[in-house]
């Protein structure tokens, strides 16, 4: 018995390279736990099976990976979910909201999902691999899929999808995620069932940007031109049946799926305008499922018998941004007095009901692996803060404009914190824009977000900080709102983005922490949950931190 | 009390209509009010009996009373009231009902509004026969005779019209047809004929008459016009502050009045073609009292020129003149004797031959409405010369007002109308006239309600005046102001007074003022009158032609009480659908040979004499400007028809005698011949039935619904 | 006061003293003021015009010392104590960062209140202009400013207020210029309508006769004369500016947050109702409710003074 | 008549013009830019010019309203930026919802508002009066929002007999979609009943001091008879009238209630359409409101004028 399973192991410790077995040994030392080791192994391309019996047991338990549910749902009946409608056109290439991706993931399918754990699950990838170094990673393809117009998806199509994502022209909402590591034409299909991605440097966590976290990377035809929201072309479960814009989406099974065969014979996406109409949309039994809520918007489910709230961490946050090159905020000594200022407490317990995880000023959420614990958590405190502005002159006060955009708590959160940070004598004026106006061009000189002295933005959920740490801070970050220049922290993201193993991720990880708790260009109070309302008599949906929702096996509960 | 009650004439059974020692009081701002203070009357069966006042006197609220019909703030404070010896006052809602059914019905003012707008004549006449228990077909059946018998000539088409496409006559015939349907025993009429055309009032009292010996049924007949009452009633009552003063038969008490209210009102009213250069009128001094005001013994004493001390102390018993003719007065017997009130003398006349101060020629005015034109004025020419006033006179439609409103260039006239101010000639909008022409020529409106702003105290009104025509400032305006109110008889301690504080006289003497203000040439007066009591009416006749004496004013007179125009104008000119019909000295217009329009319009006019020549019935409605008849536009009515010439071809002003035109193909001595015979009595035709009342069509209307 | 079985011919008698030559009608001379302190008295009378004040009153003592009045400033947020509640500590709860509501209720007095009546005032006066113009011109002048007053009067208040906000930015002073603006129609018709009567009385005739200018006649003659139902207006449009403002604060376009504003709360809160947390919806609620029928009780009480 | 029908029409059109162009310049001031609207915040300075040129939104305004006008002319009221499809496929839908929802609430609201009204002239000045004329007052002046918030709060939660939002879920039958409206519809009974029933209390009052009232009185006609012969038949006239126009007000005028109630009717879609700024919905939109409301007043004086002989035989006149 044990020495089946010794001989299993080698055998397996032969045929993987040495990334893998660094993460075997960093296993068997204890430097990561099993769960870890599990995700750490399906980015790198090891099957479950395998990292199942590496880690000593035949399977990882799912238990463990899926949250604990009601009873399992029985086939048939329509299931219904609420999601906040799409802001915008419904194009795959370009949505950039929750209520967008939603409707995307019902048709549409990437080559792997990342699920609330951020584990990958291969769907239209069977596997993947990667050269030495990270450097190029290469997919296979799963035979047998067909596009819901009736044609068979092959590695052409996938390449096409990646070209179209990472192509300047076409300006794709995914463009960010793949800036500097993937660019166009760096797709190639080497044979039908066979995708090789030459990556511009080497990412360890390329994976994350093939999956439903890059939610804009739903494999199209490779001959897709826009009008996406007429067929809703795809490959996934569902059929789209009936779509009225500003109302919702009615779905059938999709006959010819590959995979398992949806538990529902229909589904039904309802849109609502807003978050108060969708809760009350739930609690007057109009939904089963809002795929999700937040707690601005949805208190009322949080307490409702009715309701079941299934609660996961996410990395969906808002940065509180402050122009670290204009006055007031040029020095660091009043951006860290505004941080200390802050009263996390109040904000977790009382804005949020503490439905999430304290921020401690730097993109490493409790929620991602990397992220060293061990960096101690900002408190409020008063008194240090007036040393501080007093140590920087501005003991007399300071007065800035706060300026944040209509979305969720965001109006709510600013007040709270110009509420806080008066007690340090900073006195903020506020100004609250819709968002189109808050954006603006998202250009430098154009955009509020991006010009203004002090402001609050939403962020989504990412899989890993990658985005995070780039996008916003680092001195060519194309979001650098706070004007953060500094060499030191653009080498130290350099290094965690090259690292391929956790423990130089986590290494470069508490450098960065700590530089940015000493710098604070940005504050990120909290990470708050990924929430989720389903009524008592439906389970077996999914969802995602992202905002995905898979009902394909969800169902009623006899 | 029934004592002095006069006997009704030799009936048997009980009279038509009893009050008995009346007493009727509103209640106003909390306090309650005396409106009628124990009025004792009776109407014997097929009598007519008539109640005169001025406004406030209480008649209607006798007439209501009748009917049992109060309103909500209104009670019998004392008295009774019987119907056919029945008591009102003790009977359930039910048996009043019964009774207003059957007994007694009543006709009002503005027959128009007195029929429902959105139902049918038809029914609204049935609805009566309905309500005596007649069934549909049959009530609609006699529904249909009875407006026949109101001489509606094509009743049929009448049943299937509404109201407001009748003139003001037929829905007044419709009204009384409603009236009598069911054959009461007494009709109460309650100024049934006020605010009709001389024409159509004469023609609805000579129908009223004629039912009521058809019908055998009693009149209650309330009026302010003592013509009317002449004419129509058999006895009558005197009603003064709520107060039956004097009670006679109508002849008896015109010829000899025995109270000094009843004489004061006679003497009021130009009688028997009375000239403002031979005797001013007289007028009632003092005012009408306050409703439910404290009142000494005698209610009239205090504008009384007989009252002594004992006025003050007792009341007078209601004295036995004559048979039948009683009067609440101390000293009846020598009520007559009461001294006038204004001795001023008459100014006498004196003919100056002068240049016309204004003349107009040509004058046409044209409202568009609807696409369809309508010829208000039609080549009017006349001319006025300083000092005189020339009346004009003609049914409403005819275009008085209209051409009163052109003149002084309100509403403008059409190109091509030539008016002359001292033989400049006017701009037709007033807007375009130099000040001087503008303060030349002034108007004084009907009604100083409208005319004056409600919101401004006397003083700014008159002020302003003096500021816009002459430029006046200051102390100097001060000055003139006080003169000016001064020369109208105004108090100047009211000078700071609104208009609302004032009586209707005051209001008009302020309008005068105004129009005066500018020392104007020509004051053009659209019936000042008309909306006064004939006590005050007196009063501002006697101001204009005092102002006109010392002042060289000239007047363009504008009236359809053809007796005050009669009185002030030196000549008169008589308009028919915006057509100078005939145009003369005063003295010669009213007597033949005239213009047979003229002819009839003065027949129609009751005098208070009585004594009224043989009446000439007009046929018909004036037509509607918007389609004139063709050749002589009065040909469709003329009760002097010659032939197909009047139809085909329009006569011209002529000069038929020095100074006296008319257009007529007749010559004078025809006319002079024929008239000594009246026309053949014409059948109503047709045309009365579908003749377009006009309504919105008339001129005077239409400049403002444009 | 008249009504059914009442014969007009005798109410006259009853209602207006008939008057006669040479004298002064009751109630004498100093007239003009016994009127205005008759309609004082029939104010006073009107129960509907009492409450109507009295509620008004209340909001105005708490638009003007609000904060004093207050027991907890109406801004200081404090989320440990969100959504409590209401207690001896809150009487009226907390809202979702803690505030105390009855403060927040009390102090919302204060922006409406003020913004309501300016631009009320603003829309009476463009109105009034522009019906008295309409109304005295008639003609070519009327149909072209009628048929833009169509136009604006065509889609609902509502829209066109949100249209407007959408475009200038939601501002307070947008807000009122917005309002103003928009119920600058509706005030014309009522002061044309008004002014077509007046204009057909004589005085006005009678004032071209003495040359005026047109202005003259138009604020100095006409003017004062349509005053009374220009005030009944401005009070009938208070109601509905107050009314069309807590909804455009409702639909988030209105008075802009953190400020207390009524509709901005119930705006913020509605959501929360169904998880029972009605405290912060229902008070701003009643607030409202209480506001808009005081005003437009008192507009009635006016309306009637001023129709006898 | 038919002269009338015509003059009404061709003003009707005239407003209908001036409105449009409001509507479109007023929407011009608008700020910022179609195509990034459309795209967001994200996408290339590129993408967005493009997308500006093929939605012509970078042409004058002059030529697009043009455009847009003889786009209308064609049938085609354009198309939503935001969600790429027909601005028909949008409005139309919404405002037939918008339309279901103002029947039923006129379907309650008319008898109840008349007959309050009637009844409460016959009682004026009494008890009966006050209770209906303050109390519709007040019901008509508290915003319809209170009101749909008040009654989710009374009727979809404490006593939950009634769903809480408007729309019934795709392929429910007639009941059910009633049952759906219920509540929203009684929002907008409570704000328009007080309004319906003053107009019908002043029309009564006034045909009770008429003169022909008198006469009928005088005839000896009952009291009943004289209330519904005489009186009413004049006096629900103006009330008529202004119930049509009212018409007007019900669609479009929701906004707040159809947010409410999560109802997609065409208040709503205006209100994403300008949160949105999506100016082709919001344009047209507008304007179909205009026409609504100006074909509702132009029915409105056409049945007045069909009830009322005098106006009826005013051009026969």
């Amino acid at each position: 018995m044990m020495d089946e399973r010794h001989a299993q192991v080698d055998a397996i410790r032969r045929r993987i390279g040495e990334v893998e077995n660094d993460l075997v040994d960093a296993h068997a030392a204890g430097q990561i736990d099993r769960r870890e080791f599990v995700r750490r192994g399906t980015v790198l391309g090891l099957s479950l099976s395998t990292l199942g019996v590496l880690a000593g047991c035949a399977q990882p338990n799912v238990a463990q990976v899926s949250p604990p549910q009601t009873k399992p749902p029985q086939p048939g009946g329509t299931i219904r979910a609420g999601i906040v409608a799409p802001a915008a056109a419904l194009d795959p290439v370009m949505i950039s909201d929750e209520g967008g991706l939603a409707v995307l993931g019902q048709t549409g399918q990437y080559l792997v999902w990342s699920d609330k754990y951020l584990n990958l699950r291969p769907v239209i990838a069977e596997s993947w691999a990667h050269d030495h170094n990270g450097g190029v990673w290469t997919f296979k393809i799963r035979q047998g899929v067909h596009f819901s117009d009736g044609t068979p998806l092959t590695a052409e199509d996938v390449a096409a999808t990646f070209n179209r994502l990472a192509d300047p022209v076409v300006g794709s909402n995914a463009l960010s995620n793949f800036a500097g590591v993937l660019s166009k034409g760096n797709t190639k299909a080497t044979d039908p069932y066979t995708v090789q991605f030459t990556l511009d440097a080497p990412n360890g966590n390329f994976p994350y940007l093939v999956s439903s976290d890059n939610y804009n990377a739903v494999i199209l035809p490779k001959d897709y031109h826009g009008g996406w929201d007429k067929t809703f072309i795809g490959t996934g479960p569902w059929k789209m049946q009936s779509f009225t814009p500003e109302q919702g989406v009615t779905y059938t099974r999709n006959a010819q799926y590959w995979g398992p065969k949806t538990v529902a014979d229909r589904m039904q996406l309802t849109f609502y305008p807003e978050e108060q109409a969708q809760t009350l949309g739930i609690q007057g039994n109009q939904v089963d499922i809002l795929a999700h809520y937040s707690v601005s918007g949805g208190r009322a489910l949080i307490t409702d018998p009715t309701i079941r709230t299934t609660q996961y961490r996410s990395s969906s946050h808002r940065q509180i941004h402050m122009r670290t090159d204009k006055e007031p905020f040029n020095d660091k000594r009043v951006r860290q007095a505004v941080g200390l200022l802050l009263d996390r407490r109040g904000m977790v317990e009382g804005l949020l009901a503490t439905k999430s995880d304290y921020g401690n000023d730097s993109p490493f959420a409790p929620v991602f692996r990397s992220t060293d614990p061990s960096v101690p958590q900002r408190q409020q405190n008063v008194a240090q803060a007036k040393q501080l502005l007093e140590a920087a002159g501005r003991s007399s006060g300071v007065r800035a404009q706060l300026t944040t955009l209509t979305h969720f708590e965001l109006p709510d959160l600013a007040q709270v914190v110009q509420n806080d940070v008066s007690d340090g004598g900073i006195s903020l004026s506020i100004s609250i824009l819709d968002p189109g106006t808050y954006y603006g061009s998202s250009k430098f000189g154009t955009s509020p977000w991006l010009d203004s002295t002090m402001g609050i933005t939403d962020y989504g959920h990412r899989g890993v900080p990658n985005l995070l740490l780039t996008a916003p801070l680092t001195s060519k970050g194309p979001w650098n709102a706070a004007h953060f220049k500094n060499p030191a922290y653009d080498k130290l993201v350099a290094q965690y983005v090259a690292a391929l193993d956790l423990g130089a991720q986590r290494t470069a990880a508490r450098k960065i922490q700590l530089l940015l708790l000493d710098e604070t260009p940005v504050m990120f109070p909290y990470y708050y949950y990924f929430l989720t309302a389903a009524r008592l008599n439906v389970s077996g949906e999914e969802t995602t931190a992202m905002g995905h929702i898979d009902l394909s096996r969800a169902g009623f509960v006899a | 009390m029934s004592a002095t009650a006069p006997q009704p004439a030799a009936v048997e059974t009980a009279p038509a209509l009893e009050l008995r020692d009346l007493e009727v009081a509103y209640r106003v701002r909390g306090i309650w009010r005396e409106v009628l203070r124990g009025v004792t009357l009776s109407i014997g069966r097929n009598e007519s009996y008539g109640l005169v006042g001025e406004s406030g006197c209480g008649k209607s609220t006798a007439a209501f009373a009748a009917l049992r019909y109060l309103p909500r703030n209104g009670r019998v404070t004392r008295g009774s009231i019987l119907v056919d010896g029945q008591d009102l006052l003790g009977m359930s809602e039910n048996e009043v009902r019964e009774l207003r059914v059957k007994k007694v019905s009543m006709v009002y003012q503005n027959p128009t509004a007195a029929l429902n707008p959105s139902i049918r004549i038809g029914d609204q006449v049935a609805e009566v026969y309905a309500l005596a228990g007649a069934h549909d077909g049959e009530a609609r059946q006699r529904a249909h005779e009875m407006l026949g018998k109101v001489q509606i000539s094509d009743p049929a088409s009448v049943m299937r019209r509404y109201p407001h496409q009748l003139s003001g006559g037929m829905n007044q015939r419709v009204v009384i047809a409603m009236a009598l349907a069911t054959d009461p025993s007494l009709l109460i009429l309650d100024e049934p004929t006020t605010g009709l055309d001389a024409t159509v009032e004469g023609e609805v009292l000579d129908l009223v008459k004629m039912l009521r010996e058809e019908f055998g049924t009693s009149l209650l007949f309330i009026t302010h016009n003592l013509g009317v009452m002449a004419k129509m009633c058999e006895r009558m009552g005197v009603l003064y502050a709520g107060r039956l003063v004097e009670e006679g038969p109508v002849a008896e008490v015109f010829a000899r009045p025995s109270h000094p209210y009843t004489v004061g009102l006679l003497r009021c009213i130009p009688r028997g073609g009375v000239r403002k250069d031979r005797e001013t009128l007289d007028t009632i001094p003092g005012f009408l009292p306050q409703l439910g005001a404290d009142l000494p013994a005698c209610v009239f004493t205090d504008r009384c020129g007989l009252a002594e001390e004992i006025c003050h102390r007792e009341e007078p018993p209601f004295h036995r003149v004559t048979d039948g003719h009683c009067s609440r007065c101390h000293f009846y017997d020598r009520a007559q004797t009461v001294p006038r009130a204004t001795p001023a003398p008459p100014v006498p006349r004196e003919d100056r031959r002068v240049e016309p101060v204004l003349e107009a020629r040509g004058l046409r005015k044209t409202f568009h409405q609807e696409g369809n034109a309508i010829h208000a004025l039609a080549d009017v020419q006349f001319a006025l010369k300083e000092g005189e006033t020339l009346g004009l006179v003609g049914e409403s439609g005819s275009g008085k007002t209209t051409l009163a409103r052109s003149l002084i260039g309100l509403s403008p006239a059409d190109e091509g109308s030539v008016i002359e101010l001292d033989g400049a000639r006017l701009a037709p909008n007033v807007t375009k006239r130099k000040r001087d022409q503008v303060r030349a020529l002034q108007i004084v409106f009907q009604n100083p309600d409208s005319a004056l702003n409600r919101r401004f105290s006397i003083h700014r009104i008159i002020g302003r005046a003096l500021t816009m025509l002459k430029g006046e400032r200051g102390e100097q305006r001060e000055e003139h102001l006080r003169q000016l109110a001064h020369s109208v008889r105004f108090d100047v301690r009211l000078i700071g007074a609104r208009p609302a504080q004032l009586s209707g006289g005051l209001k008009q003497r302020v309008a005068i003022a105004r129009a005066f203000a500018g020392d104007p040439r020509i004051v053009v007066c659209d019936e000042p009158t008309s909306a006064l009591d004939v006590s005050v009416q007196a009063a501002i006749l006697n101001l204009l032609v005092e102002l006109q004496a010392s002042k060289k004013v000239a007047y363009l007179f504008i009236s359809h009480d053809l007796g005050v125009v009669r009185y002030l104008s030196d000549r008169i000119a008589v308009l028919y659908l915006g057509r100078v019909m005939e145009l003369g000295p005063a003295e010669h217009v009213f007597d033949p040979p005239q213009h047979p329009y003229t002819e009839a319009l003065g027949s129609a006019v009751p005098t208070a004499e009585g004594t009224e020549r043989e009446r000439i019935r007009l046929v018909g409605e004036i037509p509607s400007a918007a389609s004139p008849p063709s050749g002589c536009v009065f040909h469709t009515r003329c009760p002097r028809y010659i032939g197909d010439i009047c139809r085909d071809e329009e006569p011209a002003l002529r000069e038929v005698e020095p100074g006296h035109f008319w257009r007529c193909h007749y010559s004078a001595e025809e006319l002079r011949e024929v008239q000594k015979t009246p026309p053949p009595e014409q059948p109503l035709t047709a045309r009365e039935a579908s003749e377009p009342t006009g309504g919105n069509l008339r001129p005077s209307e239409v400049d403002r619904s444009t | 006061m008249s009504s059914f079985g009442e014969p007009i011919g005798s109410s006259v008698t009853a209602g207006e003293p008939p008057v006669a030559d040479d004298q002064l009608s009751v109630p004498g001379p100093e007239d003009t003021r016994v009127m205005r302190r008759e309609r004082m008295a029939v104010l006073l009378h009107s129960k509907t015009f009492i409450a109507g004040a009295v509620i008004l009153a209340f909001w105005i003592v708490c638009a003007i010392f609000g904060k004093l009045i207050a027991p907890d400033d109406p801004l200081l947020t404090d989320p440990i104590k969100a959504l409590q509640a209401p207690s001896s500590a809150h009487l009226f709860g907390t809202d979702t960062l803690g505030r105390d509501v009855l403060s927040r209720v009390l102090v919302g007095a204060r922006d409406i209140l003020i913004v309501a009546p300016l631009a009320t005032l603003l829309g009476t006066v463009l109105g009034t202009v522009l019906g008295l113009v309409m109304g005295y011109f008639r003609g070519p002048t009327d149909d072209v400013l009628g048929r833009i007053v169509d136009a604006v009067l065509a889609v609902p208040v509502v829209i066109v207020g949100l249209l407007s906000l959408v475009a200038l930015g939601p501002s307070t002073i947008t807000v009122i210029f917005v309002i103003g603006v928009v119920f600058t129609p509706v005030i014309a018709r009522t002061v044309r309508a008004a002014v077509l009567t007046e204009r057909e009385y004589e005085y006005v005739a009678a004032a071209r006769l003495r040359n005026e200018r047109t202005p003259y006649i138009l604020f100095g003659e006409i003017l004062p004369n349509v005053l009374g139902p220009v005030l009944v207006e401005f009070t009938v449009r208070l109601g509905y500016a107050i009314f069309t403002i807590a909804t455009l604060s409702f639909l988030g376009f209105g008075i802009q947050p953190p400020a207390p504003d009524w509709g901005l709360q119930i705006y913020q809160h509605y959501g929360l109702i169904s998880g029972g947390y009605w405290w912060p919806v229902l008070f701003p609620a009643l607030a409202i409710a209480s506001l808009v029928i005081g005003v437009n009780l008192l507009s009635d009480g006016i309306s009637q003074a001023f129709e006898r | 008549m038919t002269r009338f029908i015509a003059k009404r029409l061709g003003l009707g059109l005239i407003t209908l013009w001036l409105l449009s162009v409001l509507v479109f310049f007023g929407s011009q001031v608008l700020p910022g830019d179609v195509a990034r609207r459309v795209l967001g915040p994200f996408a290339t300075q590129s993408a967005v010019n493009s997308l500006n040129h093929q939605l012509g939104t970078d042409k004058s305004v002059f030529v697009q309203y043009a455009n847009w006008i003889s786009g209308i002319f064609h049938g085609n009221l354009g198309t939503s930026v935001a969600t790429r499809s027909s601005v028909s496929s949008i409005v139309f839908p919404a405002l037939w919802h918008s339309a279901k929802l103002a029947i039923l609430a006129f379907i309650i609201v008319v008898p109840f508002g008349i007959i309050g009204g009637v009844f409460a002239a016959l009682k004026e000045g009494r008890f009966q009066d006050r209770l209906i004329s303050v109390g519709g007052l007040s019901a008509t002046t508290v915003p319809e929002f209170v009101w749909a918030v008040a009654l989710i709060l009374l009727f979809a939660l404490l006593i939950p007999i009634l769903p809480s939002t408007a729309t019934p879920p795709p392929g429910s039958g007639f009941l059910t979609s009633v049952k759906f409206l219920i509540l929203p519809a009684l929002c907008l009974v409570f704000v328009l009943f007080g309004y319906i029933a003053r107009m019908a209390r002043a029309g009564t009052i006034e045909a009770l001091d008429a003169d022909y009232t008198r006469t009928a009185v005088i005839k000896g006609l009952p009291y009943s008879t004289v209330v519904r012969r005489h009186v009413l038949r004049n006096a629900l006239l103006p009330t008529i009238a202004v119930v049509a126009t009212q018409a007007g007000y019900l669609i479009g005028g929701l906004v707040a209630i159809e947010l409410v109630f999560n109802y997609q009717g065409i208040g709503q879609v205006l209100y994403r359409a300008a949160s949105q700024k999506d100016f082709p919905v919001l344009q047209s939109g507008v304007l179909i409101v205009g026409v609504v409301y100006l074909v509702a007043t132009l029915l409105a004086d056409l049945a007045y004028s069909l009830l009322n002989p005098r106006l009826r035989f005013e051009s026969s006149a």
